[in-house]
């Protein structure tokens, strides 16, 4: 574990479920992590499996109905988000926690220029002048190294490409500085190219603003390019935590170990490359039913008996390793 | 943006065109003409007579030829002389004209002003007690029948204030005219408030599931923030859409709420002059009610240029 | 019922206090008389109007020849008096008026008035002028007219093909204005000119009417008021509300129908409000040309099947008159008295008798309960006509005649008739003045454009002349009870009821009277005021 | 943080009810406006077809005795100035207005979907004249096209009906093209094209269904303004004719002179018209919410 003085967020023992006319499921169970100052987070894992609703309940926007975080808590800079009032939330969001969406098509309002949607962001949380803070979004502009950023910050966001918007999101998420910078799938709509640049750019300003960075991602090369520890969830738990290294090193879950086998060419990995690429078998479970034993198992080659009947707790395989298996021992060896 | 607005125009032109051609031959299929309705009251219709007058008028003519007549006389904006009154049909449409628009005007007013904001409340406290009483109050504003609603205001007004809102024609004061219209006015307003408050609920609705009010919320904007700075600039489109293709609706009800109201408008001139078969007050003013809401339809589409940065006519 | 004699006695009342009151003050010059007009008048010439949408507004813009005495309620030969004419000569045999005309009067717009411009007048209603007429519905009063002539600026004479005294009463109806010679007939239509106590200022169709005092008046000290203002308000329910809350001096003349007069008397308890026939006849045209109605039993069995009665209970209160052709007695004057009415069939108090006749007629062509006759009942679609309607197709049912209703619009309703494509129709005859030449003539002889059944039978039309040219009243009315009962027993167009109607005004209009035996003669209102 | 009970949430969010009739109730108790609106329109549709049962007089019977009486436990909402009773006539007056509802609605909508799936579909100069034929209709004032067309056409219940579709046909056909011009561009579509489906028969098996609940959604809106232009007709002379008990000739002309004598005559007709508009507004509404929560208007 880091340093806790150093420490930015704790999630402990997160909760939030969804009701739904088809029942109660619950998108995030249990989860707990940290991220300290100027560190990196990955979360990974399908679709589906909670990673954004984690992200939502960071930031307490989590639609209600239907969802609706229901445990634990999430401390960021040694204050409980989940106790703030309504407003008490609101001069935190945007302002110590900031948040990168997956679609920077939508997600900038359309008829807003996008200089007065920065101007916004810094004068909800700074008391400066209209003017002021026009200067200022024009810098943010060009601190994510947007060309003409004064011409910029008078057009609206249709006129803009996609990578330009999403330098456009990360400049209004970073107005005011924040202690944490959640990024939900930041480059999944972007084209490949642009992907790099704008990972890269993240990283860049997390390093410059020493920002502690939460990202979400199902991808796991951009995991190992950019994070300092990876959390791996499955049907809305954490099913391993480890530092990137051991993690690709050694995954301890043998979802981890299918996520991996089925990208292409896993860097600093000692399976050797098959011809065709690996799936995981089967499908996502519905969150409403699940086993009560490990919602894995029914896609796992080495499920037991045992896994169907009872869950696996996180136990910690050394340096921090955490994972949520029976068979985390045998794992490497039987892949 | 040129190509755009020329490729409208034309449309608006052919448009125009056809609702010319419709007016008049809908209006010869209709039995009889001014000559049988001047001659009913007499009781008996003269053959000698009706001829003569058929001629007089030129409705004796081939429909194309009389159709040529008209349609370039409104081309040239020459209107020809009304059937009843014999008086030139611009003459007798002019001063109703503002007559219409100011009512048109203060309804449309009324129905925004009141429309809107309630509309983005509903949406707002959507599933709140609030939300359905004012879902209630719109739906059986959508429901009354207009002339009912008048013939109930009128009653009730002489009833309780002795007084009656019908139309003064001569208005002594600033507020008197203010009242004149404002009675009527409100009695069709009722109508489209309730209309625009269901656009503007529905509209809200809509933008609130967007991800950019989401963005906003990260931001830490406040309710007030994301609903009107956000939310509303966006939904307002549509409304704005409503409120244009309403203004062609309006006509109908403006018909009832004159007539109730004895309100001397083009829009209960239009309804005697169909029944007297006038037809160079019908067709033209057909025509310019036509040309009003085809413009505003393209007023509207501008606006929405205006108001939506992402449409910039290019096709 | 109680409460209908009660109301009919109030309106006596009313009438009684009104004629009490408007004689006893001194009248007071001034002052706007503000009205509702039931409708728009096509426009304001009165000699091509036939409707008293056109009369009302305008007869206050002109002058007669000879004028029903405005203040007597009843129209008589008696109540004529001169006007424009000074005095009128009718030669021995009857076949020449002469008149002698007022001088120093002068038109509206400053021109003398002349004998010229009553043969011009008349010319352009016997169509001989050279300008024309748009419409000339009256054409026919003057078929026994020769020739109207001058004789020198003052006087002027009619030339009659044989005797007929009623032409004075003609000549004294609402619809007889003199026109000026040097004013188109165009011009008449838009922008009326006449030697009358008001003079036009301005018709705005759908909107309102305007008349201002005519200051050069020839008779002398009046008009009293300074104009009349009248506004069309075409909704009934509107207009009364207006009355009711003050916004009106005076209702639209006999506008108001029995159960709305309840309304005012209740809403507006200091109004007064009179009832009079308004001589207008709600009758059934029966197309004897084809079948089944030219069948004169089924034609019987229909007329002896009607309850008159009911029909004047549910539409009038009550308030209407049971009678032939004619108006009936007391304001009509030509009216059969009640005994003789009662022997036609039909009109007989048992309405079950008769129609148990009637039923049996019908069996004799052939119907009866198993086998109903399909009939359809045309008519325009008015309140006035559409109601009538409605209440007939009720009462045929009790002769095994199930009817139909067929609403017509105004401008296919002429039409139709006159193409016979209808069977049964139910129409409105208005009478401009209570004479029998106007109506014998006009509906019931051989050829006339008004007779819709082309009901013809010449040995009635030898008594119509027969009794035109008698000269003596009494004579002439045991003539015309005479053809009005045989008119009735040949179905020839049955007569349902003749219907009443009322007007109100504000107790401080003083000077008003309405006619009792025809609604188009009475609205000159030079004398009219306001006391306030 | 607030303590939630599970199992209200779930109530909440219709856990208990995904199939059947447990389904339909849950929806009821969700759009309690709409199955209000629903239960009017059954009522109204019910009593329709039973006028003749329900109705204790014939609504056409003229009764000069009984002539407006108020309302009693004889003649429940009195009678008018013929004699007739009011309950009967509006009880009957259901049929009519129901005749005119469904059957313009059903008139104007069955051309209008013709019109904008063949628009639509075919696109070309086809679809170029269908729009600009509705861009004319649209630009007339729909009361003043009723109004010319009753004119012309004679006031018949039938006539009333076909002047009160027409008006209606270039709304449908709008929603109906655009619905059609997005499905065409669908994989579907596009995979039954390549199995040699026929373009009509993609037309009515594919296409059509898929847009029906936007098209049933505005069917239910027009029920009611249909019935309301019906009255607005009657009341400027031109609706269904006496004698039969129209809804709106029975509130206007003569009628609406007994305002202040005889309220009956005019209140009852007049909660009739607004109660069955109201309820097809609020069944349309929750049909909406239900169906295509993203249609508009």
């Amino acid at each position: 574990m880091t340093d806790t003085s150093n420490l930015v967020l704790e999630v402990k023992n997160l909760k939030t479920v969804f009701f739904t006319n088809s029942g109660l499921f619950k998108a995030v169970d249990d989860v707990s992590f940290t991220v300290s100052r100027g560190e990196t987070l990955a979360i990974v894992g399908e679709s589906g499996c909670g990673k954004s609703v984690t992200a939502l309940s960071l930031m307490r926007l989590v639609p209600d109905p239907p969802g609706r975080i229901v445990g634990g808590s999430v401390t960021l800079e040694g204050s409980d988000l989940l106790a703030l009032n309504e407003a008490g939330m609101r001069k935190i969001r945007g302002n110590r926690i900031s948040m990168i969406f997956q679609e920077p098509m939508t997600s900038l309002n359309p008829v807003m220029r996008i200089g007065d949607q920065i101007v916004e962001a810094v004068r909800l949380h700074r008391n400066v002048s209209s003017k002021e803070a026009q200067t200022i979004a024009v810098e943010m502009l060009r601190l994510v190294r947007i060309p003409e950023p004064v011409r910029r910050a008078r057009e609206y966001p249709h006129q803009l490409s996609g990578g330009m918007r999403q330098r456009a999101m990360i400049a209004m998420a970073l107005a005011c500085r924040p202690a944490l910078l959640i990024a939900d799938e930041p480059t999944t709509a972007l084209d490949v190219t642009i992907q790099a640049q704008i990972l890269a750019l993240i990283l860049d300003l997390q390093k410059e603003l020493g920002t502690g960075l939460v990202l979400i991602t199902h991808d796991l090369g951009v995991v190992a390019q950019t994070a300092q520890r990876v959390i791996v969830m499955y049907a809305g738990r954490k099913v391993e935590e480890a530092s990137v290294e051991a993690l690709f090193a050694a995954p301890k879950h043998p979802y981890t170990r299918g996520l991996m086998a089925s990208i292409p060419a896993v860097p600093a990995s000692g399976v050797a490359a098959q011809e065709r690429l690996n799936e995981i078998p089967g499908t996502v479970p519905s969150l409403v039913r699940l086993p009560p034993g490990c919602a894995f198992a029914p896609r796992c080659k080495l499920a037991i008996k045992r896994c169907e009947a009872e869950y696996p707790p996180l136990a910690d395989w050394g340096g921090g390793h955490l994972a949520a298996c029976w068979r985390a021992a045998e794992v490497a060896e039987v892949a | 943006m040129f190509a755009y607005l020329v490729r409208r125009l034309f449309l608006m032109l052919v448009t125009l065109f056809g609702i010319s051609v419709v007016i008049f031959f809908l209006l010869r299929i209709v039995p009889g003409n001014i000559v049988d309705i001047l001659f009913a009251a007499a009781g008996y219709v003269d053959p000698a007579d009706k001829a003569n007058l058929e001629k007089e008028l030129g409705i004796d003519q081939p429909l194309v030829v009389q159709y040529l007549h008209w349609i370039g006389g409104f081309l040239r904006g020459d209107f020809g002389y009304s059937y009843v009154s014999e008086k030139p049909a611009l003459q007798e449409i002019l001063p109703r004209i503002p007559i219409t628009a100011r009512l048109a005007g203060l309804a449309l007013l009324f129905s925004a002003s009141i429309g809107i904001p309630l509309g983005v409340i509903s949406a707002v406290k959507q599933g709140t007690r609030l939300d359905y009483t004012l879902r209630v109050v719109s739906l059986s504003g959508l429901s009354l029948p207009s002339f009912w609603l008048g013939l109930l205001i009128l009653t009730a007004s002489v009833a309780m204030f002795g007084q009656i809102p019908i139309f003064n024609p001569n208005p002594a004061t600033w507020l008197e005219a203010f009242a004149t219209y404002a009675v009527p006015a409100a009695a069709v307003g009722f109508r489209s408030a309730a209309l625009t408050m269901r656009i503007t609920r529905s509209s809200m609705l809509e933008v609130l599931r967007q991800d950019y009010i989401r963005t906003a919320r990260a931001k830490g904007a406040s309710d007030a923030a994301v609903n009107y700075r956000h939310a509303l600039k966006n939904a307002i489109l549509p409304v704005i859409t409503v409120i244009g293709i309403e203004a062609a609706f309006l006509i109908g009800g403006l018909i009832v709420t004159e007539t109730v109201f004895n309100i001397p408008g083009v829009a209960r001139f239009l309804v005697e002059a169909i029944r007297w078969r006038d037809y160079p007050i019908v067709q033209n003013l057909v025509m310019l009610i036509a040309v009003v809401v085809v413009s505003a339809n393209f007023i509207v589409d501008m606006l929405y240029a205006v108001f939506d940065p992402r449409i910039r006519y290019t096709d | 019922m109680r409460s209908v004699w009660a109301l009919a006695a109030r309106a006596a009342l009313c009438l009684l206090a009104f004629s009490t009151a408007s004689f006893a003050g001194e009248p007071k010059q001034g002052g706007i008389l503000r009205m509702y007009h039931r409708d728009s008048p096509a426009n304001a010439s009165i000699l091509e109007g036939a409707t008293y949408s056109v009369n009302v507004p305008f007869m206050g813009v002109f002058n007669n020849l000879v004028i029903y005495d405005q203040h007597m309620a009843q129209n008589s030969p008696d109540s004529i008096r001169p006007e424009l004419a000074e005095s009128w000569t009718w030669s021995g045999d009857y076949k020449k008026l002469t008149f002698k005309l007022r001088q120093s009067v002068k038109w509206h717009d400053g021109k003398p008035f002349t004998s010229a411009d009553v043969k011009c007048s008349f010319d352009l209603l016997m169509g001989k002028s050279q300008q024309k007429l748009r419409q000339n519905p009256r054409k026919t009063w003057y078929s026994e007219v020769n020739d109207v002539t001058p004789n020198g600026d003052f006087e002027v004479s009619f030339d009659l093909k044989r005797p007929q005294p009623s032409l004075l009463a003609m000549l004294a109806s609402g619809y007889t204005p003199v026109y000026p010679c040097h004013v188109s007939p165009a011009e008449m239509r838009t922008h009326p000119i006449g030697t009358g106590p008001f003079k036009f200022v301005e018709f705005k169709a759908n909107e309102s009417i305007k008349l201002v005092r005519n200051p050069d008046y020839w008779k002398k000290g009046l008009p009293y008021l300074d104009g009349i203002e009248y506004t069309i308000i075409t909704n009934r329910s509107t207009a009364i509300l207006a009355f009711v809350a003050g916004k009106f001096d005076m209702t639209f003349p006999t506008h108001i129908t029995i159960p709305l007069l309840k309304d005012i008397k209740s809403q507006a308890p200091n109004a007064v409000c009179v009832v009079e026939p308004t001589n207008v006849s709600t009758n059934i045209i029966v197309n004897s040309t084809a079948p089944p109605f030219d069948n004169i039993d089924i034609r019987r069995a229909m007329a002896l099947a009607l309850d008159r009665k009911a029909f004047v209970n549910i539409l009038f209160e009550g308030q209407a008159d049971i009678g032939g052709t004619m108006l009936p007695p007391p304001q009509g004057i030509w009216g059969m008295p009640k005994d003789r009415l009662e022997t036609i069939p039909g009109y007989g108090p048992d309405v079950n008798a008769n129609r148990d006749e009637a039923k049996k007629l019908m069996q004799k062509a052939g119907y009866g309960p198993d086998k109903h006759l399909a009939v359809k009942v045309s008519t325009r679609n008015l309140a006035e006509y559409r109601d009538p309607a409605v209440i007939l197709i009720d009462q045929l049912k009790s002769i095994y005649i199930d009817g139909e209703l067929d609403v017509v619009e105004t401008a296919n309703w002429f039409p139709k008739v006159a193409r016979k494509d209808y069977m049964l129709g139910l129409n409105l005859t208005g009478n401009a003045v209570d004479d029998p030449d106007q109506s014998f003539y006009e509906n019931y002889s051989c050829g006339s454009e008004r007779n819709y059944t082309n009901y013809c039978n010449k040995e009635i039309e030898k008594l119509f002349d027969l009794q035109s040219q008698e000269t003596d009243v009494n004579k002439r009315k045991q003539l015309v009870w005479d053809i009005d009962k045989k008119l009735q027993e040949d179905v020839a167009r049955p007569i349902i009821f003749h219907a009443r109607a009322g007007t109100c005004w504000q107790p401080y209009v003083k000077g008003v009277t309405i006619m009792s035996n025809s609604s188009y003669n009475g609205f000159r209102y030079e004398d009219v005021w306001l006391d306030k | 943080m607030a303590a939630i009970d599970f199992d209200v949430e779930l109530r909440r969010a219709g856990a208990h009810a995904t199939v059947g009739w447990r389904r339909v109730l849950f929806l009821a108790q969700r759009h309690v406006l709409g199955a209000a609106g629903l239960t009017i329109m059954i009522v109204f549709v019910l009593t329709a077809i039973f006028a003749d049962f329900i109705a204790r007089y014939d609504p056409l019977t003229v009764d000069s005795a009984h002539a407006l009486m108020r309302p009693s436990l004889v003649h429940w909402m009195g009678t008018d100035s013929f004699g007739r009773d009011v309950f009967s006539r509006i009880i009957h007056g259901a049929r009519i207005s129901l005749a005119v509802g469904i059957g313009s609605t059903a008139l104007g909508g069955t051309i209008g979907v013709i019109v904008g799936l063949t628009s639509g579909y075919l696109s070309g100069w086809v679809d170029l004249v269908f729009q600009r034929v509705s861009d004319i209709l649209q630009a007339l004032p729909l009361l003043v096209l009723a109004l010319i067309m009753t004119a012309a056409l004679g006031p018949s219940l039938p006539n009333v009906i076909l002047a009160i579709a027409i008006p209606l046909i270039p709304t449908v056909s709008r929603v109906t093209r655009a619905n059609t011009l997005a499905l065409r561009e669908q994989p579907f579509v596009e995979a039954a094209k390549s199995i040699g489906m026929s373009e009509a028969r993609i037309a009515l098996r594919h296409v059509l269904p898929n847009t029906l609940a936007p098209l049933i959604v505005l069917a239910t809106a027009q029920l009611g303004s249909t019935i309301l232009t019906e009255a607005s007709l009657s009341f400027l002379g031109l609706g269904i004719p006496e004698p039969y008990p129209s809804w709106g000739r029975m509130l206007s002309e003569s009628a609406a002179e007994y305002v202040r004598t005889a309220p009956w005559l005019v209140i009852f007709p007049g909660i009739a018209i607004s109660l069955a508009v109201f309820g097809a507004n609020l069944f349309g509404d929750a049909l909406r919410d239900i169906l295509d929560p993203r249609q508009r208007g």
